[in-house]
């Protein structure tokens, strides 16, 4: 490809899309100051690796999420504004559970236990020192949020199969505003600390620092791959999985075909509940601490990853989901913190806005 | 037999461009569309011209790209290439709304009644430049006076194209709760109300009962003679033959043949195309 | 026909009719309540089926007022009027009889309750205009409301982050904002679907809480660098970030004080005048304590407001009931249809998509106006579906809806819960003569006891948490309208958008009719 | 006639609805004489009983009435086409038959059971199947799967059925892994029909399969469904390109304005001076 083609190209492209051509000149411009920033010694390398390395752990958790977002959106056809807060719902319940696990016969009581008030050096839960108790409580976790989710179904979403995606819409921002304020019903706002003791760290010297490596994140990590690998094996191998393609594919066809579409539905909402669940429980895990709006406040995350992706592709949704969290913390070499979650929001509107159907565009639940 | 042959000639050498002044002749003219969806052509070099006042029908077999032709025309869809003249002013290309301020007015195959809005809200949103559609104007005090003096007006239309069509019953009736020949009536007596040069009618009859029929046949043959230019697309073979001068017949993207009815009647590429042959 | 035999007939015609029923119902649980209470209430002294005839037949009336008036109203703003004196009496009757509150403390509850209809009737009315008239998805309300109050209190609030400048000039300044970003929203937002368009607008307006809420422009805007290069100065106006921001004082407070800022300065004529009158009439009419002078500035400014919704309903019945409103039903009902007849529809939603947000920003300065603070947390997305709920409430698409919607929402399912979790205790004081004691800390201490059957920790717990019982009763309520009212009260009601009566005109009336009669006469 | 009723209801019971019906359907599929006793109790009905019958169906969309009073029906083993002017309803039938419209009078009853109001997910389950006009394959799956998706009501895939089916059309063999949306039209409407066999059914609908074809592939499509036919699956198809559809099956029925006018052989139908006018108008 000659230089001139190159440049015949970029011309038309200021033309017919100005706003397309100034939003790759301002990617441009931010790699080149990165380079600057990183020659100058500006920012460590040591610094950029561990924004990346942080950036793919929560990104692993919006994916891990998304997918879920994205089944309902393409075999349900709405955007559940609710997923932030099954997310919430699994954390919630599953850290209860673990707190049971772990401090039974310790000297707090069952009551404080349950609603996560016992002092966690006291319970001292971490992967390494309470593995069972981290297990169990992923468990419980998954289950309860499918339960909720299916429940949710039933009384919420199944009357309304018939009705335009924005009634559903609207529909699940009540569902999430129920969830969430059950949950402050029972836990209050309070910000719960979760995990405490030893957690094994280990440091990669990396030329000009180091990167610190938790074992927390390192559960996550094998946990989401797990899942992913586990979702991809029911979506591609099973015929289950299939039926669910096809329904996002063609719904009318599906019918035809004689596939149960109501089957299908449920199993979309327990797939999707159940990585939603575990998204929630490991993310607490990572942070070792949560509170009520958990979950809210990484939907638009989420929802950012899914449509980066593109809607309905679980591959898109696991690809948005690290792309966001990578942007989400590489952002910070210039933007201070509170600005990271601003330039996640950003780069989903303009993705909304010059490339609606995302990097994966066109691959449905695949 | 030589008719058939001879309306094929015609119609070639029509297509091409002559020396007369077209425009008012013929306010409608389209050269060469081609139009195709992700590699499946729709329209392949689609040509004709339609007369001043004329009835003309367009008809062919599915997929002859009759509708992708209408919406090339009405600027829902842009034109691969082509072109399509309107008055004395070339309109390939425009949006839909520009396209119907130079007096080009369609209707849908589907009616496309606005449903919860009454008949007469649907009838009076059609006049086209509408002083009180300037927000400011319909806002402010003194500039409003002029909105409801021209409201009034549009009103008083609204009602005469009510009685014209029958419907006057049903002014204040939700669009949506009408039957399906009455949302017929709506949709040709709205886009009527945008005072258009030129209406073109996606298959008005579809649905229709034969009573029904008969009166909104009547109502355009009356406009006609008012001096309205129609282009009608139908599937109602009887229709087109009973009621059009001129008919034109589409196949796989081209204009296939033009002619009388009974020019048309007796073609045998006609015939074959409507039967499945390949012509 | 006698008179009771009508009443009955109306009444089982308009219990029929849904709509009406559905007010009636929440009226009627009110009642029953409350007439419960009554009963209890007068257990002493007084002879208990007095009082209890009282109250029963005060709050009968009401709903078969307020029924009559919603069927056969054709003055909408007779509705409006009925509806809020309906629940005026209903809260008078809680405050007197229940409460016992002194006559500043009822006052202030009305005042209070006309406070936050007027604010949600006003951001009801803005929402209609993008989702009930256009059917433009905004979820982004809170957003456009902070840019309205920031920007006034950047421009013209007390604080040294601000610019000083006269009120008017701060106001006008947070109208145009809002507008303005409303633009730079709308010009590619609105190609998009609805859907899209909900996720656009809900991460604009926390984009634009989360940047008021940094602390990088708390102080100063700073200045732009980018590899190296320095694109915009700073610029020494801040947000005050996480903290809030002052906004300017109430101007009303003008009207009273000789000062403003400082009482110390003393009143002004008219201050004397309404401070003596409002502490003295009271005093001599009821006795005790009379209206004390900050609900007096607190009512004034209610004034203000209950004429700015008079204001917005005024504009926007005409922007309605216009040709302008005609194309904007047409966007909703089918833009490609609006398209074909020749309506340019970008440019609609674009101008509309910026009216709603001025009006949203206008209503966030009223909102924030009597406050003098305001800070990021007032604009959460909750603050969006309270409005869209009081939207959904009234009826997508109705102006009288909106503001029908906009009162039932801040006095029933706003301020109804805190008011019922007040009256409650007093209630089981008085009819079982119980005390619910102090509440349980935790949500275990609550239900713990329900083993022994006693429920009363866990009423106590929920008192105590009743504002987070309420999110969960405006979830529940949001789903419960989708799935059985989505066109609310007044939705689905032909208000026809024309400038003009539309009744076939008369014959013998213009000289347009005069053609008219000729050709079909 | 009373025994008629008793038929039906017997077959009524036997309603396929869950999962251990599917099992029932797997049967009647994998092995034919599991079927056999079905139809063996229907066939006391009447001995020549027609396989698929419509009598005086009225059905359309929403409100709008599309078919009027239509009486057809198709024998075991028969090949039956549709033709008739844009319009006439000729699709409408076919949704009719498997439940896609609005109900609005008469009757369908196939292979003895009265299937007027079930959904597709029901009949499907009876031994009919429908390929659609339109989007009649999924374009995200691969071929395999496609067929797979064809077979989902049965437990696990019929091997033995793809098999024949790969047999059938050999290109969707050779395209087995690749995803459906990229095969070509003529492909794509194989893929369709090979779907639609899965199950075995007994009646096969297809919708226009020459829409958008090529004309050289047109033949080759009618070939296949003759072949599909001559191995002893009734076809019931809606076509537009009546002469050739006409020329092929054993039966057609003209259509128009939602009313069967004319029922013939074929070629009678074809040599038919009024049925040729009527695709042009009287």
């Amino acid at each position: 490809m000659g230089v001139s083609e190159t440049y015949e190209r970029g011309r038309r492209l200021l033309v017919e899309r100005p706003f397309l051509a100034l939003v790759v000149v301002v990617g441009v411009l931010l790699f080149l100051d990165l380079l600057y920033k990183l020659g100058t010694g500006a920012v460590g390398i040591a610094t950029v690796v561990g924004h990346v390395w942080n950036g793919t752990v929560i990104g692993l958790i919006i994916g891990l999420a998304g997918i879920g977002l994205s089944l309902t959106y393409s075999i349900l056809g709405f955007a559940n504004f609710s997923h932030g807060d099954y997310l919430t719902a699994g954390a919630f319940s599953g850290w209860a559970t673990s707190y049971l696990v772990a401090g039974l016969g310790s000297s707090a009581d069952l009551a404080a236990l349950f609603l996560l008030t016992a002092s966690p050096r006291a319970v001292g839960v971490t992967i390494a020192s309470k593995p069972l108790a981290v297990f169990l409580g992923l468990g419980v976790a998954v289950v309860f949020t499918v339960v909720l989710a299916l429940f949710l179904d039933r009384v919420v979403y199944e009357p309304m199969r018939d009705a335009g995606g924005i009634s559903l819409l609207i529909a699940s921002i009540g569902v999430a505003l129920a969830i969430r304020y059950a949950v402050v019903f029972v836990y209050s706002t309070d910000i719960r600390g979760l995990t405490a003791g030893d957690v094994p760290r280990s440091r990669l010297t990396i030329v000009d620092g180091a990167v610190v490596i938790d074992a927390h994140e390192v559960a996550l990590v094998v946990g989401a791959v797990a899942l992913m690998l586990g979702v991809h094996l029911l979506l591609q191998r099973t015929t289950l999985g299939k039926a669910m393609r096809a329904m996002a594919d063609n719904k009318d066809l599906a019918r035809v075909t004689g596939i149960p579409t109501e089957r299908v539905i449920t199993a979309t909402w327990i797939i999707g509940a159940a990585l939603a669940g575990s998204a929630g429980y490991l993310i607490a895990l990572k942070r070792g601490a949560m509170n009520y709006n958990l979950g809210w406040v990484l939907l638009l995350l989420i929802f950012a990853a899914v449509i980066l992706g593109g809607i309905g592709s679980v591959y898109g949704a696991i690809l948005g989901g690290v792309a966001i969290g990578v942007v989400n913390n590489l952002s910070l070499v210039w933007i201070p913190s509170d600005f990271a979650r601003v330039a996640a929001f950003l780069i989903m509107i303009l993705i909304l806005l010059f490339r609606p159907e995302g990097i994966y565009g066109g691959v449905k639940t695949a | 037999m030589s008719d058939a042959a001879d309306a094929g000639r015609a119609t070639e050498t029509e297509a091409g461009t002559d020396g007369r002044d077209a425009s008012a002749e013929y306010p409608l003219r389209v050269e060469d569309l081609h139009k195709s969806f992700g590699g499946i052509t729709a329209v392949e070099g689609a040509s004709f011209r339609i007369e001043a006042g004329s009835l003309t029908g367009l008809i062919g077999p599915n997929g002859a790209g009759k509708s992708t032709t209408f919406n090339l025309v009405t600027g829902v869809h842009k034109p691969d290439s082509g072109a399509v003249c309107f008055g004395d002013e070339e309109i390939t290309g425009l949006e839909p709304h520009e396209v119907a301020n130079k007096g080009l007015v369609r209707t849908f195959q589907i009616a496309r009644q606005l449903d919860e809005m009454t008949v007469l809200e649907n009838l009076m949103l059609a006049p086209r430049s509408q002083v009180g559609e300037v927000l400011w104007r319909s806002v402010l005090p003194g500039a409003r006076r002029g909105v409801l003096a021209q409201e009034s007006t549009v009103r008083d239309r609204a009602w005469e194209m009510l009685d014209f069509f029958e419907i006057d019953h049903l002014a204040e009736e939700f669009a949506g709760n009408l039957s399906g020949g009455q949302r017929k009536l709506l949709e040709m007596a709205r886009a009527l109300m945008t005072d258009p040069d030129m209406v073109l009618l996606d298959e008005p009859l579809a649905g229709v009962n034969p009573s029904l029929e008969k009166k909104l046949l009547e109502h355009v043959h009356e406009l006609r003679a008012d001096g309205y230019t129609f282009l009608l697309v139908e599937h109602d073979m009887d229709v087109i033959m009973n009621n059009c001068e001129h008919i034109i017949v589409m196949h796989q993207g081209r204009v296939l043949a033009e002619g009388t009815a009974d020019e048309i009647r007796s073609n045998e590429r006609v015939i074959d195309a409507y039967l499945g042959e390949n012509v | 026909m006698s008179g009771g035999g009508f009443a009955l007939a109306d009444a089982r015609s308009y219990f029929r009719d849904s709509t009406a029923a559905t007010a009636a119902g929440v009226l009627a649980v009110l009642y029953v309540l409350l007439s419960i209470a009554a009963m209890a209430g007068v257990g002493g002294t007084v002879p208990a089926w007095r009082e209890t005839v009282l109250v029963f037949t005060v709050y009968a009336l009401l709903i078969v007022a307020v029924g009559m008036l919603w069927r056969y109203s054709r003055n909408d703003a007779v509705i409006i009027v009925g509806v809020m004196a309906a629940i005026y009496v209903v809260y008078l009757m809680a405050g007197v009889l229940f409460l016992g509150l002194p006559l500043n403390g009822i006052v202030n509850t009305l005042r209070r309750i006309t406070f936050l209809s007027a604010v949600y009737a006003m951001l009801v009315l803005a929402l209609n205009l993008h989702w009930g008239y256009t059917g433009l998805f905004n979820i982004g309300v809170a957003g456009f409301m902070a840019v309205g109050v920031y920007t006034m209190a950047m421009l013209s609030g007390p604080a040294d982050i601000a610019l000083g400048l006269p009120l008017p000039v701060g106001i006008v300044g947070g109208v145009v904002a809002a507008a303005l970003v409303g633009a730079i929203a709308a010009l590619p937002a609105l190609r998009l679907d609805a859907d899209y368009l909900a996720i656009v607008t809900v991460a604009l307006s926390e984009i634009i809480r989360l940047s008021y809420n940094s602390t990088v422009f708390q102080s100063s805007i700073p200045r732009l660098r980018l590899a190296g290069i320095t694109l915009l100065p700073s610029i020494p106006v801040g947000t005050g970030g996480g903290q809030g921001i002052r906004t300017p004082t109430n101007p009303v407070r003008a009207l009273y004080y000789k000062d403003p800022g400082d009482t110390s300065a003393g009143l002004t004529d008219l201050g004397e005048f309404a401070f003596g009158a409002a502490d003295g009439v009271s005093v001599t009419l009821i006795g005790g304590q009379g209206v004390q002078p900050p609900v007096v500035i607190a009512l004034t400014y209610v004034l203000v407001l209950v004429a700015f919704v008079a204001g917005f309903y005024w504009l926007l019945i005409r922007v309605g009931n216009s040709p302008f409103g005609r194309v904007l039903k047409a966007i909703r009902e089918d833009e490609l249809v609006a398209n074909s007849l020749g309506k340019d529809t970008q440019r609609f939603k674009i101008k509309t998509f910026m009216l709603g947000c001025a009006l949203m920003g206008l209503a966030g300065i009223l909102w924030r106006g009597s406050t003098g603070f305001t800070q990021p947390g007032d604009y959460l997305p909750i603050q969006t579906f309270y409005v869209f709920l009081a939207l959904i409430i009234g009826g997508a698409g109705s102006n009288t809806g909106s503001v029908v919607g906009g009162i039932v929402f801040a006095t029933l399912l706003f301020e109804g819960p805190t008011t019922l979790a007040r009256l409650i205790p007093e209630l089981l004081q008085r009819l079982f003569n119980t005390q619910l004691g102090s509440p349980p800390s935790t949500f275990v201490g609550a239900v713990a006891p329900i083993a022994q059957l006693d429920l009363t920790p866990l009423l106590a717990y929920s008192l105590r948490n009743i504002s987070t019982l309420r999110f969960i009763l405006l979830g529940v309520l949001i789903v419960y309208m989708m799935q059985n009212r989505p066109d609310g009260l007044f939705g689905h009601r032909k208000e026809v958008a024309a400038g003009v009566d539309l009744r076939r005109p008369d014959r013998d009336t213009g000289a347009g009719a005069a053609t008219d009669g000729s050709e079909s006469g | 006639m009373s025994d008629a009723t008793d038929a039906t209801d017997a077959t009524d019971a036997t309603d396929a609805t869950d999962a251990t019906d599917a099992t029932d359907a797997a049967d009647a599929t994998d092995g034919a004489a599991a079927d056999r006793t079905v139809g063996g109790e229907t066939a006391v009905a009447g001995d020549d009983a027609p396989l698929l019958e419509t009598r005086d169906l009225d059905a359309g969309y929403g409100d709008l009435q599309i078919l009027d009073g239509v009486d057809m029906y198709v024998d075991d083993g028969e090949y039956v086409t549709i033709v008739g002017p844009n319009g006439a309803g000729k699709s409408t039938v076919m949704k009719s038959v498997f439940g896609l419209t609005v109900h609005m009078g008469g009757e369908v009853i196939f292979d003895g059971a009265d299937i007027t109001d079930r959904k597709p997910e029901q009949i499907i389950h009876e031994g009919l199947s429908y390929v659609p006009q339109n989007e009649n394959i999924f374009g995200t799956l691969t071929v395999e799967e496609n067929l797979e998706m064809g077979a989902y009501i049965l437990d696990e895939v019929p091997q033995d059925q793809m098999r024949a089916i790969y047999d059938r059309f050999p290109i969707l063999e050779e395209r087995e892994t690749q995803k459906a949306g990229t095969l070509s039209g003529g492909q794509q409407q194989m893929l369709a029909m090979g779907r639609a066999l899965m199950l075995d059914p007994k009646l096969l609908m297809l919708d226009e399969p020459s829409a958008g074809l090529a004309p050289d592939l047109v033949d080759d499509m009618f070939d296949r469904i003759d072949e599909i036919n001559d191995a002893g699956t009734s076809i019931l198809m809606v076509e537009q390109n009546a002469k050739e559809a006409l020329r092929r099956c054993d039966r057609g029925y003209v259509l128009v304005q939602g009313q069967n006018r004319f029922e013939n052989t074929g070629d009678a139908l074809l040599d038919n001076e009024e049925v040729r006018r009527e695709f042009l108008g009287g």
